[in-house]
C-alpha cells in the first residue's frame, strides 16, 4: 500500500529501544574481560521500538512480489508453490530446538527425517547413496566434481583436469569446475538443441575427469543422445555429473541413474518445493553411483541396530561442505513435501509440468512468438526469441521483462541461456493452473501489442510498481553497499 | 494429486490441444529404455493430517536438553517478531531479487543487514551472506588469497583455536585450488604458538587467520596478529561471532582485511545445524573479490532511491570460471531474520545480550570449577564459553549427563588431544542461575562416582602434554 | 518499559512543552486522593525471553490426551495455511472494517464467509459472526422472538438434546427480556417427546428449537419439527455443526428459518474452549432482525465492485437502546480462519472429513459396545459421537483413562442423569483404528476390573429411568 | 501491490481439489445415515487448489491497513501494538491443543495463567473478584448489568427498572441494558464535558439500578465529580458500573474501585494489548466488589489445595455467558502482555498514553484546529470539531477521514460521540512514537490545506486508496449480502 519506505536507520532515534528484547539484568557480575577489548560505543545499530520495526519489515514485505501473491514464470528456477505445512512442521519446536552437538540419541526423532528423505531422494535419482549436506545446488556440483577428481586420483590416474561444460550450462557449473581447479573445456549446443557429438569426441581425451550436463538443459529440451553420450564418456574415462536443477521435468519418470549418471546433485528448493527465501536458503542434496560412495562428503546419516547416527568416519570422503549437517531445516521441508507427494505423486509433479509447458508454447507459437525450438517438445520450460520483435520495435527481452512486472507477472528469466539472442526462458511450473496460464498469454500479448502500438511505454516499463527502472550503472560505478550515515564513526 | 490444480478434464483438454492421448507421449523425444511407467518406490502419498502426525511424533520424540552447549551453535531467545515477519510469503517464497523492482522489499532489506554487519564489525563492506560460518572462512581464505597480490603465497596461516569444522570446510574447499592451511598450534594460555611456523619465513602466506572469540572460548587479543601480518604482508582474516560484538571492540579497529562469521545466534533458531548463515565483511579495498552477491543503493528513473544487485560481474551468472566463488543460492531468509533481530536489539540490547552471556558463563564456569576433578584449561580471558578439564574421559560424563537430561557441553578432547579430557561448556543469556546450578550439582555428584561407574578408566597419556 | 517508544529525553520534552514537569501533573483534572503514586501490585515485567520461558513450561505442562470428545469442540486437522495467512498482520492487527476503503481486505474476505456459510447451510443470509455457538444459539432466539411478530408468545421451545451450554446461555441472555425456554424432553430413541409440551397447546410458542447432529451425537429427522412449527405458527431454529453439513442435508433444505452452530470445527484450534466462531444464518426477510455485522458488496464511485458493512442501522452505535443486539467486538479472526479451512476444503473436501468422522466414530462405538458393560443408549442414526452407557459411574471411568492418557469422551451423567451412566463419545478424521483399539483395550481391561476400584458403586437409582 | 481481487469464487473451478487437504480415506465403512440424510450435492464452497487460497487471500490481506503496517488514531479503540510474543506463545501446541471437556488436572499450566490473569486483573481494577467468561466489552457490560439486577432482586428490590447512561456514551451501554430488560435513562453531559449533576440527580430514584460510566468519558476528558457522583448513585440505592474501555488513561493511576464503581469490565483488546483481529475476538473480562461477587458469571478459576479449577458451582450467579470459559485464547494473550509489562509498567502505558494524547491536543490547537473541550485536560484521547472547516469548505468529518488514508493513516473515529458536530476522536496510544505523532500532525494540517485550497479534491478522497469511496446507500437499499453466483441452486 505504502510506496516507498525510507531505511530504517532513518527511522532510528538515539535512546530509544525495544525493551522487551532487552535482558532484564544487564549480565552483572564477575567479567575476565581486560577493558581494552571492550567495544568503546554500542554497536551502531538501529535504535527503534518493537513496532517500529515490526512495521517497517512489514511494509518493505509487501514490495516484494513472491509465489503467495504472483505467478513467477521464471525459467530454470522452478518457481512453485512451498506448501505451508512444509513450512509448519519444520517449525516445530522438537526440530527447531536440538543443538547440532547433542547426542543422536537425543533427536532420532529428526534424523529418522531425514534418513528417510535419504532413501527418497536415492529411489528418484537411481543412486547408491545420497549426502544431504551441501547447502545449494553450486555446493552440490562442489561435491561432485570434487568427487569425480577424488575418484580419478584414487585410481592414480592423475591427467584427468578437465571438466566438459556445455555452453548452455548454468554458471555455477564452469564456476564450480574452477573451484576445484578444474579446466572447463566447452563445447557447443547443436541448432537442434543437443549437443554435437562431433565436439564432444573433440573435447573428451584422457584430460577429461568428466562432463556437467543439465537434462532437460537450460534450453528445455531433452538430450535425446544422452546414452550416446554417456558411453562416449564412459569410454574415455570420464564420469557424467548431472545437474539435477532441472529434475521438474522428469520426476518418477526418468532416473539419472538410467542415463548413466555417475552423480547428480538436486536443488531440493525447486522440485522438492523449498522456499527460495529471496535468495536462499536452498540445499543440494547429491547422490553418487556406488563406485562414488567412498568419496560422498561427510556427514550422512546412518542406520544402524535401529538407531540413526551421522556418520562422518569415511576415510576417502572429500571431507566437509558445512560446519554441522547441511540446511536440515530446508531438508525438512522437502521431507515434508516428498511424504505428502508420496510414490503416486511423484509422476503427476512431472507430467504436469511437461504440460503446462508444452501448452504454454503451444498458445504462445499460435499467437507469433518465436519459440528458439520450434521443431522440439518442451520439457518443463521452453525458450523464446524476441529478436523479431526488437529488431521491429526496439523493445528488448529486459523491457518486456519489466512491462511483464506492470501486469501482476514475473519475468520470465531474460537472456539465460546465453545461446539464444533476446530470449525469455519460461517455466511455468505444475503449481499454475491452466487458467493462470491462459492469463499470463494473454498480458505477453498484451505486452507484445503495446510493444508494437506503444514501443516507448514498454521501454519505460514498468510504471506501476514500486519503483521505476534502477540505474545499475550508477549502481555498479559508484557502489553504495552500506547506509554511510549509519556507520559514521564519530 | 497434492499441489497439482488441474482438474481431470482440463488434463486431458490439454493433452488432446497437444495432439497426444496420454501423458507418457509428452517424453516422445525420450528414449523408451529411459522412461518409466512405473514410479520409483517410496512411500505412498499422506495428506498434510498424516504427515502433520508423523512429524509431531517424531519432533516429540526430540528431547530438548538443558543446553550448556555452543561450540558454534548457540542457543538465544528469538523474539517472536522476526519469523512472524520472515514467514511472511513476500519473503519466504519470493525469488532472488534478480528484477528489483519486484523485490524492493527484500533489496532494501539486504542494504540495511549489509550496513548493520558493516557497523557491527567496524568494517566497510559486507556481502549478502554465505552459507554458514565455515564456508565463509573458506570464502574469506580464497577471497585473501586473490586480494595478496603481492604475496605469491598459496597458504594460509591459521591459528589452531579456530573452529575445527570451519578448518576442515575451508580445507575441503581450498584444497582444489591447492591452497594450504598450516596450523599454528597453542600454547599453554590458548594463545597461538608462532614458533613452529614463522609468518614471515618459508614461502610466507597470503594470509593469517584467527577468531575472536575462538572455539575454545578465549578472545585473543588480536594487536598481536595484526602486526604480524603486517611483517609478514599477510592479510589478517578474523573470524567472529556477531553476538559477542555486542561487548567486544569489533576487529575492523583492530585493523582486520577480512572478517567472517556464523550468524545463527541473531535470532536464528539451533535447527540440529542449519541453515544458518555466513557472514562476511571487508575493507572496501578488496570489494571487487568478495564472493557472493551485493545489495546496492542507487535511484530509479524518478530519481528516487531504489536497491539493485550489483557488482554481478564478480558473479557466477556473469563470470563463469573466473567468478570470485560458485555461490548462487545463499541465505536469504537467515538475512531477513538477522536483520530483524539487530534492528529489535540495537547496539544496546545487543551489549546487553553479549554482557548477560558473559556473566552467566562466568558463573557456569566459577561454578564447575568448585567441583574436584574439573578445572580450566586455559587461564585467559573468554566470552560464553571456556574450555574446562575433567580428571576422567569426557563422553561418558556428557552421557550420563544427557541421562539427567543436561546437554553438558562438548567433548573437544578427540579435536584437541594436548588438551587432555576437555570439555567445552557454555552459557548465554538464556541460562539461569538455577540452572547453572543444577548443572553443577549434578555433574559434582557424578564425579564424586567410582570412575568405572563411568564406564572408563581416568586419563592416563594425552591427559597433560602441555 | 516495554512497547513505549519515547526516549527519556523525548517525554521531558513533551511534559514541558505541556507547562508540567512530571507525568502526575497530566491528572490534574482527577482528585487526589484517587490518584496513585505506587501502581497496584502485580508481578514485576519480563522480558520476553521470561515470559517465554514461563509460557513454555506451563504450556508443556498440560497433557495432550488422545482425544476422544467433543461435546462441540472437536479435534479437526487445521491445514497450516491457515494461521500463517490470518496471523498476518493485516488481518491479525486491523480494525473493524468501518472504514471501508482501508479494509478491503477483511470486508471481502467476510463477504465470501458469508457466502459460504448461506452455501452450507442452505440459507439466504448469514451474518459476519457472533462470539460462539452458544451465543449464536441465544441470539438465534431473541431473533426469533422478534420476527415471529404473528405469535405474542414469548417462549421458546427447546429440544432437551440441544447442548446445555448453549440452553444455559441461552437463558442467562433471554432470562433480562423475560424469554422463557421451555424443553422438550427426549423419548428412549433420544427424539423429542412433544406429549407433555404440544407446540399447538398453551400460550403457543415463537420458535421451534432443534440441533442436528444435537448434544448427544444424533441426527434427528427434522422434518417432523417443521411440520410441527408450522402448524404453531412458530419459526424453526436449528442448531448444526459446519463440518457435519459437509454430509448431511443442509438445514435450509428442510425449511429451517434461523439457523445456529458452533464454528470452531472449521480450522480453530480448540484452545481450551475460545476464541470460537458462532455461526448464524436466516432466511431473506429476516435479515433486518439479524444481530451483529453484515459486509455488503456495492460499487465504488469509480463502479467498481467494493466491500463494506451494510445495514449497520440493526446495530447498537446507530440504533442503540433499540439494536437488534448490544454485540460489537464479535469474532472476526476466527472468520478468517473458517474462511480459508472451507475454500481449502470445498465442498467435496468437507464431505470427505464428514464421511471420514462419521466412519470413525461407528468404528468407535462397535469397538467399545463390543465390551461387556457399555451399550448404546440410543438405537439411533449419529455422526460423529454417540452416548454409551457403562454399567458404573461414568467419572472414575474416565479418570482411570485420563492416567492412560486418554481423554475418553464427555461424562453426560449430570446433565442428563435420565439417561444412567452416560458417556458422550466421539471420534474425528484425526483417530485412527489403532488409536480407536487403543481405547478399546484400555477400557476392556477397565471394565474388568473390580467396580470397587474404580471407586465406586455400580448404578443404582437414576441408571435406567426410561 | 495488485489492487483489486477477484471473489474466491471466480477463482473456483469445477473438481478442482486442494488434495493435501482432503482425506485420504473417504471414511469408507459402516454408516448408520439414512439415505434422506445426507445431501444432494457438495456443499457450495469454492474449488480450488491450495495455491489459490493463499494467493487469494494473501493478497487480500495486503488490501488492509493495520497495527503492523500503519498509525491508527481510532479513537475508543485503543489500537495500540499488539506484540507478537503475546501471539506466538498463545499459539503454542500446548495451549492450543486442550479439548475443554479435559480434566483440569491436564492443563493446570494454561489455567495458572488465567488465574494470574484473574489476580492481575483485579489489582489493577481495584476489584474483589473477576471473571473471565464475557468474549468482548458488550457482553462484561451485559454481565455487569445482570448482576446489578440479581443483587437487587436479591435484596427484594425489584422495583429498579433503569439504568442511567450519559448521552455521550458508547452505543453497546444503552443496548446492552436493553437486552437485560431495563429502560435506559439518557442523561446529559455539561458544556465542560461533565456530567450534569442536577440531570442526575432527576435521573435518580427507586426505580435506578444502576449507572453505567466510561472514565474518562468517550469525550476524552475525566468526570471530575466522579466521588460525588458515586455518592448520590448509591445514596438512591443504586450501583455505578465502569465501562472500561478507556482504562489505558488511568492504567496504573487510579483504581475504579477507588472511584466508587461496583462492577467493571475490561477490553483487553484495547488496554492490554490483544489484537482486534478485524473485528474480533476480544476479551471482556469483569471485576465486581465483594457485594456482587455472588452473582458472578460462571466459571472462573479457583485455587484450591494448590490445584486450579473452573469454578461453575456457584447458586446466585447470573449464569453462563459463553459454552465454555470464554475467549481463551485472548486471555492468554493478555496474560503474556501483562506479564511483560509488569508492575513498573503499568502507569508507563497510562502516561504515555495520556502525554501523546494532550502533546496531540495542543500541537493540534496550535496549528488552528478547533479542539471541543479546550479548556480540559485530555485523557487518552480528545475531541476536535471540523465543523468550521465543513461551514467554510463543505468538507466533512468524513471526508477529512478518507484524505487521512490516502495520507497512509487510518481515520480518527468520526461522528463519535454523537454530541460534537463534525468530530473526529483522536486516540494516539502510548506506543506510537513523538515522530509518528509529529507525522500525523503533518498530515492532518495538509490535508486542511488541501481542504482549503481544494475541496473538491478532499470531499471524492481517498484517491489512493484499493478503492474509492464505496457507495454505502446502494450497499443498504440493495442488500448484496452473498455472492449469488456460488449460491445457485440448480
Ligand atoms: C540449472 C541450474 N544449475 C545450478 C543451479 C545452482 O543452484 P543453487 O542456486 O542452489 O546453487 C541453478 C539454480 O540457480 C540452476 O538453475
Ligand atoms: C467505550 C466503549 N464501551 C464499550 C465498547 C464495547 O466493547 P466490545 O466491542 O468489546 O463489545 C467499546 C468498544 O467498541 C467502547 O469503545
Amino acid at each position: 500500500m505504502g510506496q516507498h519506505t525510507r531505511l530504517i536507520f532513518d527511522v532510528s532515534r538515539p535512546g530509544r529501544r525495544a525493551h522487551a528484547q532487552m535482558p532484564a539484568g544487564e549480565g552483572a557480575g564477575p567479567s575476565v574481560l581486560p577493558a581494552e577489548l571492550i567495544r568503546h560505543r554500542a554497536a551502531p545499530l538501529p535504535e527503534v521500538s518493537e513496532l517500529d520495526v515490526v512495521r517497517h519489515y512489514t511494509r518493505l514485505s509487501q514490495l516484494n512480489f513472491s509465489i503467495d501473491t504472483n505467478s513467477y514464470p521464471l525459467g530454470s528456477c522452478t518457481m512453485k508453490y512451498n506448501p505451508r505445512a512444509c513450512h509448519r512442521l519444520a517449525s516445530l519446536p522438537g526440530f527447531l530446538d536440538v543443538h547440532p552437538g547433542a547426542p543422536e540419541a537425543s533427536y532420532q526423532g529428526l534424523l529418522e527425517c531425514l534418513y528417510e528423505l535419504q532413501d527418497m531422494l536415492g529411489a528418484v535419482t537411481g543412486m547408491e547413496a545420497i549426502t544431504l549436506a551441501p547447502m545449494a545446488g553450486a555446493q552440490g556440483e562442489f561435491a561432485g566434481v570434487a568427487m569425480f577428481k577424488a575418484y580419478h586420483h584414487a585410481r592414480e590416474d592423475y591427467g584427468r583436469d578437465e571438466i566438459i561444460v556445455p555452453d548452455a550450462a548454468h554458471g555455477t557449473n564452469p564456476a564450480t569446475a574452477a573451484m576445484c581447479g578444474l579446466k572447463v573445456r566447452e563445447i557447443a549446443t547443436g541448432t537442434n538443441g543437443d549437443i554435437e557429438l562431433d565436439a564432444l569426441d573433440q573435447a573428451l581425451g584422457p584430460r577429461t575427469a568428466g562432463i556437467m550436463l543439465t537434462n532437460p538443459s537450460t534450453l528445455g529440451v531433452f538430450e535425446r543422445r544422452i546414452l550416446e553420450i554417456s558411453k562416449r564418456v564412459h569410454a574415455a574415462g570420464g564420469l557424467l555429473y548431472y545437474d539435477g536443477a532441472n529434475l521438474n521435468a522428469l520426476l518418477g519418470r526418468v532416473l539419472p541413474g538410467d542415463m548413466g549418471f555417475d552423480a547428480v546433485h538436486l536443488n531440493l528448493h525447486k522440485t522438492f518445493s523449498t522456499p527460495h527465501g529471496g535468495g536462499g536458503p536452498g540445499a543440494g542434496a547429491v547422490g553418487v553411483a556406488s563406485a562414488l560412495k567412498p568419496f560422498l562428503p561427510v556427514p550422512y546419516v546412518e542406520k544402524a541396530e535401529g538407531a540413526y547416527r551421522w556418520q562422518t568416519d569415511s576415510p576417502h570422503s572429500i571431507g566437509r561442505l558445512a560446519a554441522n549437517g547441511g540446511n536440515i531445516g530446508v531438508l525438512l521441508r522437502a521431507w515434508v513435501y516428498l511424504r505428502m507427494l508420496g510414490r503416486e505423486g511423484l509422476q503427476r509433479v512431472a507430467d504436469h509440468a511437461v504440460l503446462n509447458a508444452n501448452y504454454l508454447a503451444l498458445r504462445l507459437a499460435e499467437e507469433g512468438f518465436d519459440l528458439a525450438y520450434p521443431e522440439r517438445r518442451a520439457g518443463h520450460e521452453f525458450v523464446i526469441s524476441l529478436k523479431p520483435l526488437r529488431d521491429e520495435t526496439g523493445v528488448t527481452a529486459a523491457d518486456f521483462a519489466k512491462a511483464m512486472l506492470d501486469e501482476g507477472f514475473h519475468a520470465p528469466t531474460v537472456y539465460f541461456p546465453l545461446l539464444v539472442p533476446e530470449c525469455l526462458l519460461i517455466e511455468p511450473t505444475e503449481t499454475e493452473s491452466p487458467e493462470a496460464l491462459d492469463a499470463l498469454i494473454d498480458a505477453m500479448v498484451r505486452v507484445r501489442d503495446a510493444a508494437l502500438s506503444d514501443p516507448e511505454a514498454v521501454r519505460s516499463a514498468p510504471h506501476r510498481m514500486p519503483i521505476r527502472r534502477p540505474d545499475e550503472v550508477l549502481a555498479a560505478r559508484k557502489p553504495d553497499l552500506a547506509y554511510a550515515p549509519a556507520l559514521r564513526r564519530d | 494429486m497434492p499441489f497439482v490444480p488441474h482438474t481431470g478434464e482440463q488434463s486431458d483438454q490439454m493433452l488432446s490441444r497437444m495432439g497426444v492421448s496420454r501423458f507418457r507421449d509428452l517424453y516422445d523425444e525420450i528414449p523408451d529404455s529411459l522412461l518409466k511407467d512405473e514410479p520409483p518406490h517410496i512411500l505412498p502419498g499422506l495428506d498434510e493430517a498424516g504427515v502433520t502426525r508423523i512429524a509431531r511424533e517424531r519432533a516429540g520424540r526430540n528431547e530438548a536438553l538443558l543446553c550448556f552447549a555452543g561450540g558454534g551453535a548457540y542457543e538465544h531467545h528469538i523474539p517472536a517478531a522476526i519469523w512472524d515477519i520472515a514467514s511472511r510469503g513476500e519473503f519466504y517464497s519470493n525469488y532472488t531479487p534478480y528484477q528489483a523492482e519486484a523485490a524492493q522489499g527484500s533489496l532494501q532489506l539486504t542494504y540495511e543487514y549489509q550496513t548493520m554487519i558493516a557497523g557491527l564489525t567496524g568494517m566497510d563492506v559486507a556481502n549478502a551472506s554465505l552459507y554458514d560460518g565455515a564456508t565463509a572462512f573458506a570464502e574469506a581464505c580464497l577471497m585473501a588469497v586473490r586480494c595478496n597480490k603481492q604475496s605469491k603465497s598459496k597458504r594460509i596461516l591459521v591459528a589452531r583455536s579456530v573452529h575445527p569444522a570451519w578448518r576442515k570446510v575451508a580445507h575441503t574447499l581450498l584444497s582444489g585450488q591447492e591452497i594450504e592451511l598450516i596450523e599454528a598450534p597453542m600454547d599453554a594460555s590458548g594463545r597461538a604458538d608462532f614458533a613452529p611456523v614463522d609468518p614471515e619465513s618459508g614461502g610466507g602466506f597470503a594470509a593469517l587467520a584467527v577468531a575472536v572469540p575462538n572455539y575454545l572460548g578465549g578472545v585473543p587479543d588480536i594487536r598481536a596478529w595484526r602486526a604480524r601480518a603486517d611483517r609478514a604482508r599477510a592479510l589478517l582474516i578474523v573470524g567472529f561471532n556477531p553476538v559477542s560484538l555486542g561487548l567486544l571492540r569489533p576487529p575492523g579497529e583492530w585493523g582486520a582485511d577480512i572478517v567472517c562469521g556464523e550468524g545463527q545466534p541473531l535470532g536464528i533458531p539451533m535447527s540440529g545445524g542449519g541453515p544458518y548463515l555466513g557472514l562476511l565483511a571487508c575493507k572496501s579495498r578488496y570489494l571487487r573479490q568478495m564472493p557472493g552477491r551485493l545489495a546496492g543503493r542507487t535511484v530509479d528513473k524518478a530519481g528516487k532511491p531504489a536497491y539493485v544487485l550489483t557488482l554481478q560481474a564478480r558473479e557466477q551468472h556473469i563470470r563463469r570460471s573466473r567468478a570470485t566463488s560458485n555461490i548462487c543460492t545463499n541465505q536469504g531468509l537467515m538475512v531477513t531474520a538477522a536483520t530483524i533481530y539487530m534492528a529489535l536489539l540495537g547496539g544496546e540490547g545487543l551489549r546487553r545480550v553479549a554482557a548477560a552471556c558473559h556473566a552467566r558463563a562466568c558463573e557456569l564456569v566459577a561454578a564447575l570449577t568448585a567441583i574436584r576433578g574439573v578445572q580450566r584449561v586455559f587461564d585467559a580471558p573468554f566470552f560464553h564459553e571456556d574450555v574446562l578439564r575433567l580428571d576422567r574421559p569426557v563422553a561418558p560424563v556428557l552421557a550420563a549427563l544427557a541421562e539427567e537430561g543436561i546437554l553438558g557441553g562438548i567433548d573437544v578432547s578427540g579435536e584437541y588431544p594436548e588438551l587432555g579430557h576437555a570439555l567445552l561448556v557454555c552459557a548465554t543469556e538464556m541460562r539461569t542461575s538455577e540452572e547453572i546450578g543444577r548443572y553443577a550439582s549434578t555433574l559434582r555428584e557424578l564425579m564424586g562416582r567410582n570412575l568405572q561407574s563411568l564406564g572408563s578408566a581416568p586419563c592416563i597419556d594425552a591427559s597433560d602434554p602441555l
